[in-house]
């Protein structure tokens, strides 16, 4: 590690744990306040709002498990880190009767045109999350990979993607509040904090805003 | 048994058919390419050699590979930063090589065969025959290094389609950019594909949008 | 149509069949639960017995072999992690052994005692799987879920290890990347005495169940020279009769200062080699790895544990050699072929559930369409060293 | 229904004529019965989940309704309302579009007869259990039907096998039964239940030992009735993708999500009344004769998703053998001693 970046444990001055509470992030309490926070316009979007909220909090993932992520993807649905808790725990066999489908693994070009029947045989409401950077962007099959497809995009329009190799299952589950919170129609700019931000300067060649 | 000894009983029984020795890191001996199957049933059947598994079957493209051992090899193509298929006009030359290495449950010892054949004339007998586990990984050899086995019952790609142009370990093989309108190369990834509102940022109390 | 004779099954088996119905073509496609993965099995059937079983394979066909000549000997370990990534442990020990055999480096002995007790608690971690994913294949859905619990106690002891969750890439050619953490003793023995109760749970829940003996006894039967001639090692081979194992009979590492001795099926419930003898090798090579990480852990000595005379860039002596170790399922070999260079010329992946799997299209015809997933789920291959 | 006929003749007095009365009495009784099954189909969606987690060590729904997820079953009703309805090309329109409904109402019609309390019936029928039995046969019809319309292998394979699993349990089914017509000498569902009055000791269960093993065996038969636990054949997620309702989605599937959760219930429910006293209570009146009742059933149902979520699963043919070489001559052993029982003790003349 260069000796000019002297890592500090404590976040910098100024910073104010309530201000930012999105860092320690208790879901329980704050689904409640976001449930008030839009009750706005509570009445003209109730039929909307409450088939987003079935929707959201009853979704069926297919098992389609291609590579080493569907065995993160069995480990996020198994005992310690347990997907049914957020109500997405009934794996359906059959792409007629799910609604997420998880691309779990390296697509490959003869997988490639499976996958792509598969995803039009799901009915409408449906979701994709590119789970694990092989089906985000070829991962460490980019630069030789003639069988590989760099990036699961090329087939089917993805919804949320989860970086890693394998992601871990917190990952995975905090992909699928994130896709909750896309289904919950929430679109937000891309808000860094400001602690975050501050931090960030500190080390030498990193830009604050993130990003590559 | 010796290797050596292993190697004088070979040139006794098959006489002219065995070429040279193999006298790297394993040991074994080089069978010209036409009398192969009958090596490896000598291999198989007789009782003091006794090598009833085949454990592997390996086809090597020579194409380029540096004699004097200073490994300056040829390089392989690829894809480049922005995931364009590397283009090179030279062309592949040098032979092509199938290696047997065999093990005999019952005397417990090992032994390597060797098969070298010009790039043009990629043709040799099969030993399925032999060993039955020899069938997929022959189809393996043809489907990746393009080695054609004689006599084979389905000689069919293994791995890939079975239109697929080209065999991959060659060392002139470029890169293809799509396969049956599935497109392989990839996008540049040194710039951000995500516009900023693209981003579904969950929305925490005290953060708008 | 060729008589198909039942192997196995209540209808009066000894008499060919009469009565046949037209053969129905069916795709257990690459997306379909009992297939372990991407693994197409095209099946004829006649009526509910197989008629014919032709895999095709290459749904998760990634270049390896090709990346390999691309980058140069140390960087290609992380691939070796995502052929069975269920064992990766393992397959790193193969590659690193393979390469030092050539290069002649002298591992240290820390590095070596932490190998093997890595290597044999991932094989424990391979077989809970394997086993929990064959009691799905039957329809248990309850044991799968214990066998991950206990994985996960397994992943917490190589994440301190390695900082890897579930590939690691932590051996390297000449060692290991990092020592082990100072409470890693403590650990790994705590977690065996854990195992050892639990396998005993697993028996009693799952293996002498009488519905479980009952779809697996006498099914799927593959005899030893059958094995032999399709190149099936590991439980598959050790399950039809036969106590092989690279570990014993072609020593690498310090197995050899090790005593342990190797399970392999006596027919207790059915004829030796069929589903339950290949299930029950791999619950008993869970007791045996316990034992020798008990005895790794008692002998493991201080020192460093990267090997000093290793130089940055690893250059490999022109020349080709075949080394094969034992992972978890089965015996997988490196054939690397050297040219002095800093970049491998050819590394051929001999990948056990290969030919594993190629003894499906033997055994496959005459049996019922339940018996061929419960024999494809004891086979126990993973996609990802299949189709490298 | 007769509970319901003389509550309207109260409320109008006498200006309905008694057949108005009875339509709009068997109507009621008609809705209940039907929220009765939609409301078992939410409630034990929900435990079902929740006890897999509990078996296999994990939470289950937790955070969908609050607490524990108790709106977990909701939000997937809801959910499947809102899927898009999809009819593969080449099906059988008519058919695959009916079967869902001949499944839902096969298992409907069988709810006339469940005795819930001493006067609370939906048709108190001579031939109760008889009619059960014949209705809820209307079920293997409609899974052929799903199999061979939606015009897919896995469909074909998992309706045969179904189809033949349920036609066959059947027999077992009604023969584990008949020991008890015997000794109440009549197939009223009331009067089998007015039959074990009195304390723990009068239920049909104790009653002699032909009848002890007749409980059981009803019981494994209805658990292959109902396609669950260890008969799980038809629609098995390791072999047949997902069996006959492999082409269905949306409120299609719903339906027999809805029939088969209903089944579990209505199995648990003619157990309860044939052999564990209805709304007998255990010892002297603790609560309402229904609750008892409902509390019983619930106890069958928790038993039955115990078995499925630990034992693995039966082959076809084991399947078909445990039926026809074990549990009908079984069966028939029972009515035979239960008979020779009877003659013996005196009960006959």
């Amino acid at each position: 590690m260069s000796d000019k970046y002297v890592e500090s444990t404590t976040p910098p001055a100024g910073y104010d744990p309530q201000r930012e509470q999105w860092l320690d992030f208790q879901q329980d309490a704050d689904l409640a306040e976001l449930t008030q926070a839009d009750s706005k316009n509570f009445i003209l979007t109730t039929v909307d709002e409450l088939f987003n909220w079935a929707r959201l909090s009853s979704i069926w993932p297919v098992t389609f498990g291609l590579a080493c992520c569907a065995i993160e993807m069995m480990a996020a649905s198994a005992t310690r880190y347990d997907i049914d808790r957020f109500g997405a725990g009934a794996f359906r066999a059959t792409p007629r009767q799910a609604d997420l489908m998880i691309v779990s693994g390296t697509v490959t070009a003869k997988m490639a045109t499976r996958l792509k029947r598969i995803y039009d045989q799901m009915p409408e409401p449906k979701w994709v999350v590119a789970m694990g950077s092989c089906a985000i962007g070829g991962g460490p099959y980019f630069k030789y990979g003639y069988h590989v497809v760099k990036g699961v995009d090329f087939m089917v329009p993805v919804d949320v993607y989860i970086p890693g190799c394998p992601p871990r299952p917190e990952v995975l589950l905090d992909g699928l509040m994130r896709l909750q919170d896309k289904i919950r129609g929430r679109k937000g700019k891309l808000v860094t904090p400001k602690w975050v931000q501050d931090y960030a300067s500190k080390i030498p060649d990193v830009k604050p805003e993130g990003g590559r | 048994m010796e290797a050596a000894a292993i190697h004088a009983l070979l040139t006794e029984k098959l006489g002219d058919a065995v070429l040279d020795v193999i006298d790297s890191f394993e040991k074994g001996s080089v069978i010209a390419a036409g009398s192969i199957a009958e090596a490896c049933r000598l291999l198989r059947d007789e009782p003091a050699l006794h090598f009833d598994q085949l454990m592997c079957l390996t086809g090597v493209d020579w194409d380029g590979y540096d004699e004097s051992g200073k490994g300056k090899s040829v390089d392989i193509l690829g894809y480049d930063e922005l995931g364009r298929p590397e283009k090179s006009d030279r062309v592949g030359e040098g032979d092509l090589g199938v290696y047997y290495a065999c093990y005999s449950s019952r005397h417990g010892h090992k032994y390597t065969l060797a098969v070298r054949v010009p790039r043009d004339a990629a043709q040799i007998p099969t030993v399925s025959g032999v060993w039955a586990t020899a069938a997929w990984h022959e189809r393996e050899a043809y489907d990746l290094v393009g080695m054609t086995f004689s006599g084979h019952p389905d000689l069919r790609r293994i791995l890939l389609e079975d239109g697929w142009v080209g065999h991959p370990l060659r060392k002139d093989y470029v890169m293809p950019d799509q396969w049956q309108g599935v497109p392989l190369q990839g996008q540049d990834y040194a710039k951000n594909p995500f516009s900023e509102d693209d981003v579904v940022l969950p929305a925490r109390p005290g953060q708008e949008g | 149509m060729s008589e198909t004779k039942v192997t196995r099954g209540w209808a009066d088996q000894d008499k060919p069949r009469t009565m046949h119905s037209e053969l129905l073509e069916i795709n257990m496609g690459p997306q379909h639960p009992a297939t372990h993965g991407v693994l197409r099995l095209l099946v004829k059937t006649d009526g509910e017995i197989v008629h014919s079983v032709t895999p095709y394979l290459g749904y998760l066909h990634r270049c390896a072999e090709k990346i390999a000549e691309g980058c140069d000997w140390r960087q290609w370990m992380v691939y070796t992690d995502r052929f069975d990534y269920l064992a990766p442990m393992n397959m790193n020990f193969g590659y690193a052994v393979a390469v030092e055999n050539m290069l002649g480096v002298e591992v240290p002995e820390r590095a070596e005692h932490i190998r093997v007790i890595c290597a044999e608690l991932q094989r424990i971690a391979s077989h809970l799987i394997a086993v929990g994913t064959f009691g799905l294949d039957m329809g248990a859905w309850t044991p799968l879920l214990y066998c991950f619990r206990e994985r996960e106690e397994i992943l917490n002891i190589f994440e301190r290890l390695s900082g890897g969750r579930m590939l690691y890439n932590y051996f390297d050619v000449g060692g290991v990347r990092f020592d082990a953490y100072d409470g890693f003793e403590a650990d790994v023995l705590r977690m065996v005495n854990v195992m050892e109760q639990k396998l005993v749970e697993y028996n009693t829940l799952l293996s002498y169940n009488k519905i479980f003996i009952e779809r697996t006894a006498d099914v799927g039967v593959i005899d030893v020279d059958t094995c032999h001639q399709y190149g099936c090692t590991g439980p598959v081979l050790r399950g039809a009769g036969t106590p092989f194992d690279c570990r014993k009979d072609d020593p690498y590492s310090i197995y050899d200062r090790f005593e342990f001795d190797v399970p392999y099926g006596t027919g207790e419930q059915g004829t030796v080699g069929d589903c339950w003898d290949r299930y029950m090798v791999r619950v008993r090579e869970c007791f045996e790895s316990c034992r020798i990480i008990r005895q790794a852990v008692a002998a493991m000595p201080g020192g460093d544990v990267m090997s000093p005379d290793l130089k940055k860039l690893v250059k490999v002596p022109a020349g080709s050699l075949y080394t094969r170790t034992e992972s978890s399922k089965g015996e997988i070999g490196f054939h690397i072929f050297a040219d002095g260079g800093s970049k491998p010329f050819r590394n051929k992946v001999r990948s056990p559930s290969y030919s594993n799997l190629h003894v499906i299209e033997k055994v496959g015809p005459g049996m019922m369409v339940s018996d061929l997933v419960a024999t494809v789920g004891s086979l126990d291959i993973v996609l990802g060293e299949i189709d490298r | 229904m007769q509970v319901m006929t003389d509550l309207f003749a109260s409320i109008f007095g006498d200006s309905m004529s008694p057949t108005a009365l009875l339509i709009t009495g068997g109507l009621t009784m008609a809705l209940i019965m039907s929220l009765v099954m939609a409301l078992c189909a939410i409630v034990f969606t929900w435990l079902e989940r929740k006890v897999a987690g509990f078996l296999q060590s994990r939470y289950g729904p937790m955070r969908v309704g609050g607490f524990h997820g108790v709106l977990q079953p909701v939000a997937d009703m809801v959910k499947i309302l809102g899927k898009e309805d999809i009819i593969p090309q080449d099906a059988d329109k008519a058919l695959f579009m009916l079967s869902p409904f001949v499944i839902f109402v096969g298992s409907l019609m069988a709810w006339a007869a469940i005795p819930f309390a001493p006067g609370f019936i939906a048709s108190d029928l001579d031939l109760g259990l008889f009619y059960i039995f014949a209705v809820s046969s209307a079920a293997p019809a409609g899974i052929l039907m799903a199999g061979w319309a939606s015009n897919n292998k896995w469909a074909l394979y998992g309706a045969a096998r179904g189809a033949a699993q349920m036609v066959s349990y059947e027999i077992p089914l009604a023969l584990a039964v008949i020991p008890v017509v015997m000794v109440t000498g009549s197939l009223n569902m009331n009067a089998i239940v007015e039959a074990q009055g009195g304390g723990i000791w009068n239920w049909f269960i104790f009653h002699n030992p032909f009848l002890f093993i007749g409980f059981f065996l009803y019981f494994i038969a209805s658990i292959a009735e109902v396609n669950r636990g260890p008969f799980d054949m038809p629609e098995t997620e390791s072999e047949l993708v997902a069996g006959y309702h492999t082409e269905y989605t949306g409120m299609r599937f719903a339906f027999f999500f809805l029939a088969e959760y209903a089944n579990l219930f209505l199995v648990s429910c003619i157990a309860t009344a044939v052999f564990l006293g209805g709304w007998q209570p255990v010892a002297g009146p603790v609560f309402a004769p229904g609750l008892v009742f409902v509390i019983k059933a619930c106890l069958l149902v928790l038993l039955q998703m115990l078995v499925r979520w630990t034992l693995p699963r039966l082959r076809v043919d084991q399947l078909m053998h445990t039926c026809w070489k074990v549990m009908v001559p079984l069966a028939l052993l029972c009515v035979l001693g239960s008979g020779i029982w009877m003659m013996v003790s005196g009960e006959l003349l």
